[in-house]
């Protein structure tokens, strides 16, 4: 902890990914434009889209925006989300089970839970940045997901918890279609919360903090404190992703644990554009639906499609879809002005 | 002895693997005075300042704010007792514009940090503070941009600006003048001279003509054993701080 | 007691395993800032390199042992120049992120070619046999890749503290500009370190074909455990790595031995390590402090 | 939402066709042993049913839908969800890995639409999670481990040490073993669940401990399926357990499995299969048309893909209609025989397909005559004695 | 020595040089003098070929450098001490010592860099980056000695050095000069400047707004002062 100050390895403080994109300033009536095409868009989506399909596109964008808050907004890559992402799903399916809850409390309890195993797990890892930090996040998570293997009677290991309700007042949610109108209103108001904290005062020292937490320090901020809470919050956003997942699919595999689910909430992010918050909402909707094409086209290699793309994006678009599209406009704009 | 000194060390002293830095340093600091700290180059003055901030741990001895013991402090901690300091190798951030900088060192006092459901309009309430601030250095023209395409002595400015948004009651600058050119030597002196009313003023300075104009108090430090202590005069004519330190005379200008 | 022993000599093998990995990831990470996460799909790579080469061209485990890592090598060479080289300016991350997309693509390639069925690797003749330590036998092969691992070992890290090689190579990784500023020419020598350490890792591929199962996944989830080694050894560290890989061989070995009953802490237990060392010394055992923060 | 056709008792057949979904691993760890050869199965018996029978055929629009579940039983919880309702999908086939299988159940009971299992071991399937539409063909855990448990145990040793993956199913078959071989009169005096999935690929750590237990066990049986079956082999054979005394038995293997090890690796092993390619005329000339297809001999799992859509379409045939109802009714309690299924019946108490299985052991090299015959067949176990009694937890 | 002719440079759209002329001859110790944000620094990343947004000429002994990658100017006999000191963190002061190539006819000993900087010396086992910030200064002035490079770019080498110090600093340009090594310095000390220089250009908003001999300047240094506000 205790390291020299004024002689920091000054290698050129090559721009943090995030650093790319600053948070997005376009004129107000763009960003309502915006806000109700996505609006609209979210409203329609189960009529254009197999529902289930749709259904895992929501919960993977919570999950998303929630792997991007550390990633664009704090600077700290998690490549270990899936133990938050598939701890409150387990939870939402035993309390659903066994408690027979409605549903969202059932995620709610999960994405509790989730918040709550993010506290060790943050505090050891918030004292590593960078890469490191994607490591031990990464060695955590498949930690956690070792545990839910072995512990058996709990998880059922291997076999996956099998029938999990989608209990609401009696009523009957089993149509993926109906589900999908039920969970809306819980994602939305998951991404405005997202929203919301990015653009508190506590998010503007987020930035701070991500970008010299030296000087943040000085400047009489607890650092490893604010990590751990973004952290956290990042955790709960991302429980509560896995929650409605678990109760969407009615059932939790250990997958949910996997690192390469970690992986994929990274890809995701990554391809709509790292400190965008919506670019994960984006990404979220292609890679989803890629995958399901994907899965039926009887082509072998899904790896490769995702892998090749995922390279491709790190390789020449960094900024994502979502932040180059913003970069574009904003050049647009400017030429006009 | 103690009683008297707002910041004050005891047998302070800092080994790096085997190499002491800082040795048993005892250092008084009196309230509302600027004390400068002077010395050869890695005598272990800006050691002793991240010892006094709370940036590197100590080794041994102990380290006292207005009467309260501070030793192993965190920085953040330190800072929000009422020390601020500047760096003597910029540090700042660089994607945010010099008003953002000041802003959020105007914030770290109130709790407002941690309103996460807050909307960040509200460190809109900053911004009239922030521009006094930036005036008072000479950065108001360049309020808005990103502190990373300023020029080095802009960004000393900067610093400075930050750690006098603290408001703290200790202000400890490392080499608050070096990179500056005259023109911004005299304002940041002036500036000092201002801001000292009501406040003590801890700084590493080798402008010799910058510490006298400023300092009540000199300690010159050398191979991290305080080498000599007294009121600038004094400590210039001294022998062993011309030979150590200062060389021939006509170094000062 | 002489279960003990054979336990801790089993611990050993799989620690040489661990340490050679390592010590690629460690020496790719010390010269270019580049945690790679393909280091397991290059080892994956090294194994079905010396089973295709065998199969289909009859080239035995002696002379796969050289082809494989000095092919590899130059396949991560051509790698650095196309994209690795890239993106060394920008926040490490991004390499972290590319080549963990790399790791899909270069899985799947070989799922696609050879499917995902083992493939077969006899044990080198030569090697076949037994030895005998007097309280037990042990496979002759084994006891072959423990003695190469730790002479390995030794040897690169000779080799990158010892050497001006070493000096150029972290120069020139750190600030690329100012040590191309003193004369050095820093493309020429940053692009054979990367393949240096990716041919590490297809060297510990060929050493472990005779001994694992052979297939596109062997490497996917190895390398987490790598990960958590390092993070234990420090990343830094080329010493630190190396230990720590072989300390968590024998860790492990202890641990299925003697923990069984408790299988969530056998299976844990170097993810737990892991934790401990984070709480203890944040930058690993042999690491050096990191930037402030 | 797209809510599936309503049953309604004289409809002829949706969409006046029929499709069949064969839900598998095409790109994982048991992508060989069934993956897209099960669909060749599929398409064969398609073809042989439409050669039977030509213009009487109740459509001649059979087609065949298949999609990868990757082995995650989420990824095979969507796909069956999407191949009932919006591929038209009227019976999935093949599915195996035990948690996927079961999820794959649940949607079938859900849906009101017919899923016959083949790929996966669990017993669950027609035990407490069995179900009007699921049928479970092929094996199980009881019946390997009532095959290879009981007669390694009297005939090579009554000593065991069983290592098993840790997990579902692993632990099922340490269960099913243990149970059989103390039937037996034989016991079991050491077992151990390896971690999965087992990151290193080593298990030397058991293999040593094995001939230092008291009393030393004859046999090793190991529960591990596909890749680390072969580690598990590769490492029995590297620390010569055979010559210290300790012999090999396997619980689950499939014909791919000894390819990949070579016979010689595994030679005099003795094994439960389901079924053998080269074990009669019949057997063989179905394998010949297989390979023709496919360019490799069939597992048991191919061929049980071919007699699960052959018997369907059958039952189809007969029924008149695709109305699940209708034909789960014409299923059920009917004895069957084809190339796979050897006096067999299908239970209506529990919807276990019953059939002859075989004791068989890998042959050592030099009796290898022609490529993949790596196997003899040693006993054929009676339909009757291979399979467990319907279950008491099974309600349907 | 140096000849640069219409040298312009650019960070993204901002210009910072604009059309800059100027020579130094060989032997010569010659200052650039200006205000924060002049372009100093750029000038002589542009020299030694690190900047990339530039158009203009820059000839060494009569040679196009322009072309050349930055290693094929620094075997040409080019020194840079760049402003921010450039230690290296993974490397110990002998490493950074060490590490550049010998590109000069008469490269300084190891022995004879600890001699002339003893601080150095007793820490020489540290990495480069622990060091004070004056001793990074030293360092890295000791660090171009070493390579006995011809033609010196030394960007504010006397920054932050304690005034004993900065009159060894001078010393050593002097004896640098006087064993035929060419400089080019860029200084804020004018004090200093004129010890040890020949000739001062002054840049002004990214132009050569005057060239001056040292008597010049020592004559009109109040003036010079005041305008420079140095
Ligand atoms: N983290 C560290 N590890 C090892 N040595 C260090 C470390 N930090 C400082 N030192 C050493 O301690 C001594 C004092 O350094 P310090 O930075 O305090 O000097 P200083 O008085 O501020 O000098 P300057 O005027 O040159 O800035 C130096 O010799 C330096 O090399
Ligand atoms: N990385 C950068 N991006 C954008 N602008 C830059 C960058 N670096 C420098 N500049 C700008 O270029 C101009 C010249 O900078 P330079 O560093 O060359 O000045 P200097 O004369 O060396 O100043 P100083 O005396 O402060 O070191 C300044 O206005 C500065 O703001
Ligand atoms: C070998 C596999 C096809 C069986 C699978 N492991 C199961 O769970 O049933
Ligand atoms: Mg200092
Ligand atoms: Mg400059």
């Amino acid at each position: 902890m205790t390291s020299t100050v004024d002689t920091p390895a000054d290698t050129p403080k090559a721009a943090t990914p995030s650093g790319l994109v600053a948070v997005a300033r376009a004129p107000g009536w763009v960003r309502y434009a915006l806000l109700a095409l996505g609006l609209a868009a979210a409203a329609w989506l189960p009529n254009g889209l197999y529902p289930a399909v749709a259904v895992d596109i929501l919960c993977w964008a919570l999950f998303a925006v929630a792997v991007d808050l550390l990633l664009g907004f704090t600077g700290l890559m998690s490549f270990g989300h899936a133990a938050f992402w598939g701890t409150s799903a387990y939870v939402t399916g035993l309390v659903a089970i066994h408690a027979g809850l409605p549903f969202p409390l059932a995620v709610l309890a999960g994405a509790l839970a989730a918040a709550v195993l993010a506290v060790p797990i943050g505090y050891l890892a918030v004292k590593r940045t960078g890469i490191y930090f994607a490591m031990v996040t990464l060695a955590f998570a498949q930690m956690v997901y070792y545990v839910a293997n072995e512990w058996r009677s709990v998880t059922q290991g291997e076999n996956g918890l099998q029938g999990v309700p989608r209990e609401l007042f009696g009523w009957d949610l089993t149509d993926d279609y109906y589900f999908y109108y039920a969970i809306l209103p819980i994602v939305l108001l998951g991404l405005a919360a997202a929203w919301r904290i990015v653009h508190s005062p506590f998010g503007r020292v987020l930035v701070g903090i991500r970008d010299n937490p030296a000087r943040a320090r000085a400047l009489g901020y607890p650092v490893h404190r604010y990590k751990l809470t973004a952290f956290v919050l990042s955790g709960f956003i991302a429980g509560l992703g896995g929650g409605l997942f678990a109760v969407g699919h009615r059932f939790v595999s250990l997958d949910v644990l996997h690192w390469t689910t970690s992986g994929k909430a990274v890809i995701v992010v990554v391809l709509g554009g790292i400190g965008t918050l919506w670019g994960g909402v984006l990404g979220a909707g292609i890679v989803v639906r890629l995958e399901d094409w994907l899965s039926f086209s009887g082509f072998e290699a899904i790896g490769l499609v995702t892998g090749g793309i995922f390279v491709l994006v790190v390789v020449l678009f960094r900024r994502g879809i979502w932040g180059s599209a913003s970069a574009l406009a904003r050049r647009l704009a400017a030429r006009r002005r | 002895m103690t009683g008297q000194a707002l910041l004050s060390a005891r047998g302070l002293t800092r080994d790096f693997r085997g190499f002491r830095a800082v040795d048993e340093v005892d250092l008084d600091v009196a309230p509302e005075s600027v004390h400068a700290l002077v010395g050869p180059n890695g005598a272990g003055k800006t050691t002793l300042f991240n010892l006094l901030t709370g940036f590197l741990r100590p080794s041994g001895g102990r380290i006292e704010l207005a009467g309260r013991d501070v030793t192993g402090l965190p920085p953040e901690q330190v800072a929000r007792l009422g020390v601020a300091r500047s760096f003597q190798i910029t540090s700042l951030f660089p994607q945010l514009s010099a008003r953002e900088h000041v802003a959020l060192a105007l914030q770290s006092s109130s709790g407002l940090g941690w309103r996460f459901w807050r909307s960040a309009k509200l460190m809109g309430r900053y911004t009239e503070r922030a521009d006094e601030l930036l005036a008072m250095v000479g950065l108001s023209e360049l309020a808005e941009a990103p502190s990373e395409s300023l020029a080095y002595g802009r960004k000393r400015a900067l610093e400075l600006a930050i750690a006098l948004a603290l408001d703290p009651k200790v202000l400890l600058l490392d080499e608050p003048t070096a990179g500056m050119g005259l023109e911004d030597v005299d304002r940041t002196v002036e500036l000092i001279s201002r801001v000292r009313q009501g406040r003590t003023v801890v700084m590493v300075e080798h402008n010799m003509s910058v510490v006298g104009r400023l300092a009540d108090t000199v300690t010159v430090l050398q191979a991290g054993k305080v080498l000599v202590e007294g009121p600038y005069e004094q400590v210039r004519a001294d022998e062993r701080v011309i030979t150590a330190y200062l060389g021939a005379a006509d170094a000062a200008h | 007691m002489s279960g003990f022993a054979q336990n801790t000599f089993n611990g050993l093998v799989s620690g040489a395993f661990y340490a050679l990995l390592a010590l690629g990831l460690a020496v790719i990470f010390g010269m270019l800032r580049v945690v790679n996460f393909a280091h397991g799909a290059f080892y994956m790579l090294g194994a079905f390199g010396a089973y295709v080469l065998l199969t289909e061209a009859g080239v035995p485990f002696w002379a796969a042992l050289v082809i494989m890592p000095v092919g590899l090598g130059l396949l991560g060479m051509a790698l650095e120049r196309a994209v690795i080289h890239r993106l060394t300016r920008l926040d490490p991350l991004y390499n972290f992120l590319l080549t963990f997309g790399l790791t899909l693509i270069l899985q799947d390639l070989v799922k696609l070619r050879y499917g995902v069925q083992s493939s077969p690797y006899a044990t080198p003749s030569l090697l076949s046999g037994t030895v005998n330590f007097g309280l037990f036998d042990f496979p002759t092969y084994r006891v072959f890749i423990l003695g190469f691992a730790v002479l390995l070992c030794v040897a690169v890290w000779w080799v990158l503290t010892r050497t001006r090689i070493g000096m150029v190579v972290r120069a020139a990784t750190e600030r690329p500009d100012l040590t191309r500023a003193f004369g050095i020419d820093v493309g020429r020598w940053v692009t054979p370190v990367f393949g240096f350490g990716i041919g590490l890792a297809g060297l510990a591929g060929v050493l472990a074909a005779p001994m694992r199962a052979v297939n596109p996944l062997m490497g996917a989830d190895l390398i987490i455990v790598v990960f958590a080694v390092v993070v234990i050894g420090g990343l830094g560290s080329i010493f630190g790595s190396v230990a720590a890989g072989f300390g968590i061989g024998l860790v492990q070995a202890w641990g299925e031995a003697y923990l069984s009953n408790f299988p969530i802490v056998s299976q844990t237990i170097v993810f737990i390590v892991m934790a401990v060392v984070l709480l203890w010394r944040p930058a690993g055992l042999f690491g050096r402090e990191e930037a402030p923060a | 939402g797209g809510g599936g056709p309503q049953s309604g008792g004289d409809q002829k057949l949706t969409g006046d066709k029929i499709v069949l979904g064969v839900l598998n691993d095409q790109s994982g760890a048991y992508s060989e042993l069934s993956g897209k050869n099960s669909v060749t199965a599929v398409e064969m018996a398609i073809a042989d049913f439409t050669a039977k029978y030509g213009d009487k055929a109740v459509t001649k629009d059979i087609t065949v839908e298949t999609a990868d579940h990757q082995n995650k039983p989420d990824v095979a919880n969507s796909k069956a969800q999407e191949m009932y309702d919006r591929k038209g999908v009227d019976l999935i086939l093949d599915v195996p890995t035990s948690s996927a299988a079961l999820k794959v159940a649940d949607v079938a009971k859900e849906k009101k639409k017919l899923y016959f299992n083949i790929g996966a071991a669990t017993t669950d399937l027609t035990g407490k999670s069995c179900n009007k539409y699921t049928f479970h063909y092929a094996y199980d855990t009881y019946m390997l481990a009532n095959g290879t448990g009981k007669t390694t145990t009297e005939q090579i040793g009554k000593n065991w040490y069983i290592l098993y993956p840790n997990y579902a199913f692993g632990q099922d078959m340490e269960k099913s073993f243990s149970t059989a071989i103390t039937a037996a009169g034989g016991k079991v005096v050491g077992k151990d669940g390896a971690p999965f999935p087992n990151t290193s690929g080593d298990f030397s750590t058991f293999l040593l401990k094995a001939p230092t237990l008291n009393p030393k066990p004859d046999v090793l049986g190991t529960m591990q399926a596909g890749a680390e079956l072969v580690n598990v082999v590769k490492q029995y054979n590297e620390f010569k357990l055979r010559d210290k005394g300790v012999g090999l038995a396997v619980g689950l293997m499939f014909l791919t499995d000894i390819h990949s090890l070579t016979p010689a690796a595994l030679a005099g092993t003795t094994y439960t299969d389901a079924w053998y390619w080269n074990f009669d005329a019949k057997n063989r000339e179905f394998a010949d048309r297989f390979q023709q297809k496919a360019g490799t001999r069939p597992t048991f799992a191919h061929a049980a893909n071919y007699s699960a859509a052959l018997q369907y379409l059958e039952a189809v045939q007969a029924a008149g209609t695709d109305d699940a109802d209708a034909v789960v009714k014409g299923l059920e309690g009917k004895t069957v025989e084809d190339v796979f299924l050897r006096n067999g019946k299908i239970r209506a108490e529990d919807h276990r397909v019953v059939h002859d299985a075989y004791l068989a052991q890998v042959k050592p090299q030099s009796e290898v005559a022609e490529p993949w015959d790596y196997v003899k067949v040693l006993k054929t176990i009676p339909a009757a004695e291979a399979f467990r009694a319907p279950s008491a937890d099974c309600k349907l | 020595m140096l000849r640069i002719e219409n040298l312009s440079a650019w960070y993204g759209e901002a210009q910072v040089l604009r059309d800059v002329s100027l020579e130094v001859a060989a032997g010569e110790v010659v200052t650039l003098v200006g205000r924060n944000g002049a372009g100093k620094s750029t000038l002589l990343r542009c020299v030694m070929g690190l900047h990339s947004g530039q158009r203009g000429t820059v000839e060494l002994d009569g040679r196009d450098v322009g072309k050349l990658p930055a290693h094929r100017r620094a075997r040409l006999g080019l020194g840079w001490v760049p402003d921010d000191r450039g230690s290296y963190a993974t490397l110990t002061v002998t490493e950074n010592l060490t590490l550049p190539p010998r590109v000069g006819p008469d490269p300084w000993s190891l022995e004879r860099v600890y001699e002339a900087f003893p601080a150095l010396y007793t820490r020489r086992d540290s990495a480069a980056t622990m060091l004070s910030g004056g001793e990074q200064q030293m360092l890295a002035l000791a660090r171009v000695l070493r390579m006995g490079a011809r033609l010196l770019l030394c960007d504010e080498p006397t920054e932050g050095l304690s005034p004993l110090l900065v009159q060894q600093v001078g010393d050593l340009l002097r004896e640098a000069k006087r064993h035929g090594v060419t400089v080019l310095l860029v200084e804020q000390n004018l004090h200093f400047a004129t010890g040890v220089a020949d000739r001062h250009y002054l840049l002004a908003e990214g132009r050569v707004a005057e060239a001056m001999d040292n008597s010049e300047v020592r004559s009109r240094e109040r003036e010079l002062l005041a305008y420079l506000g140095i």
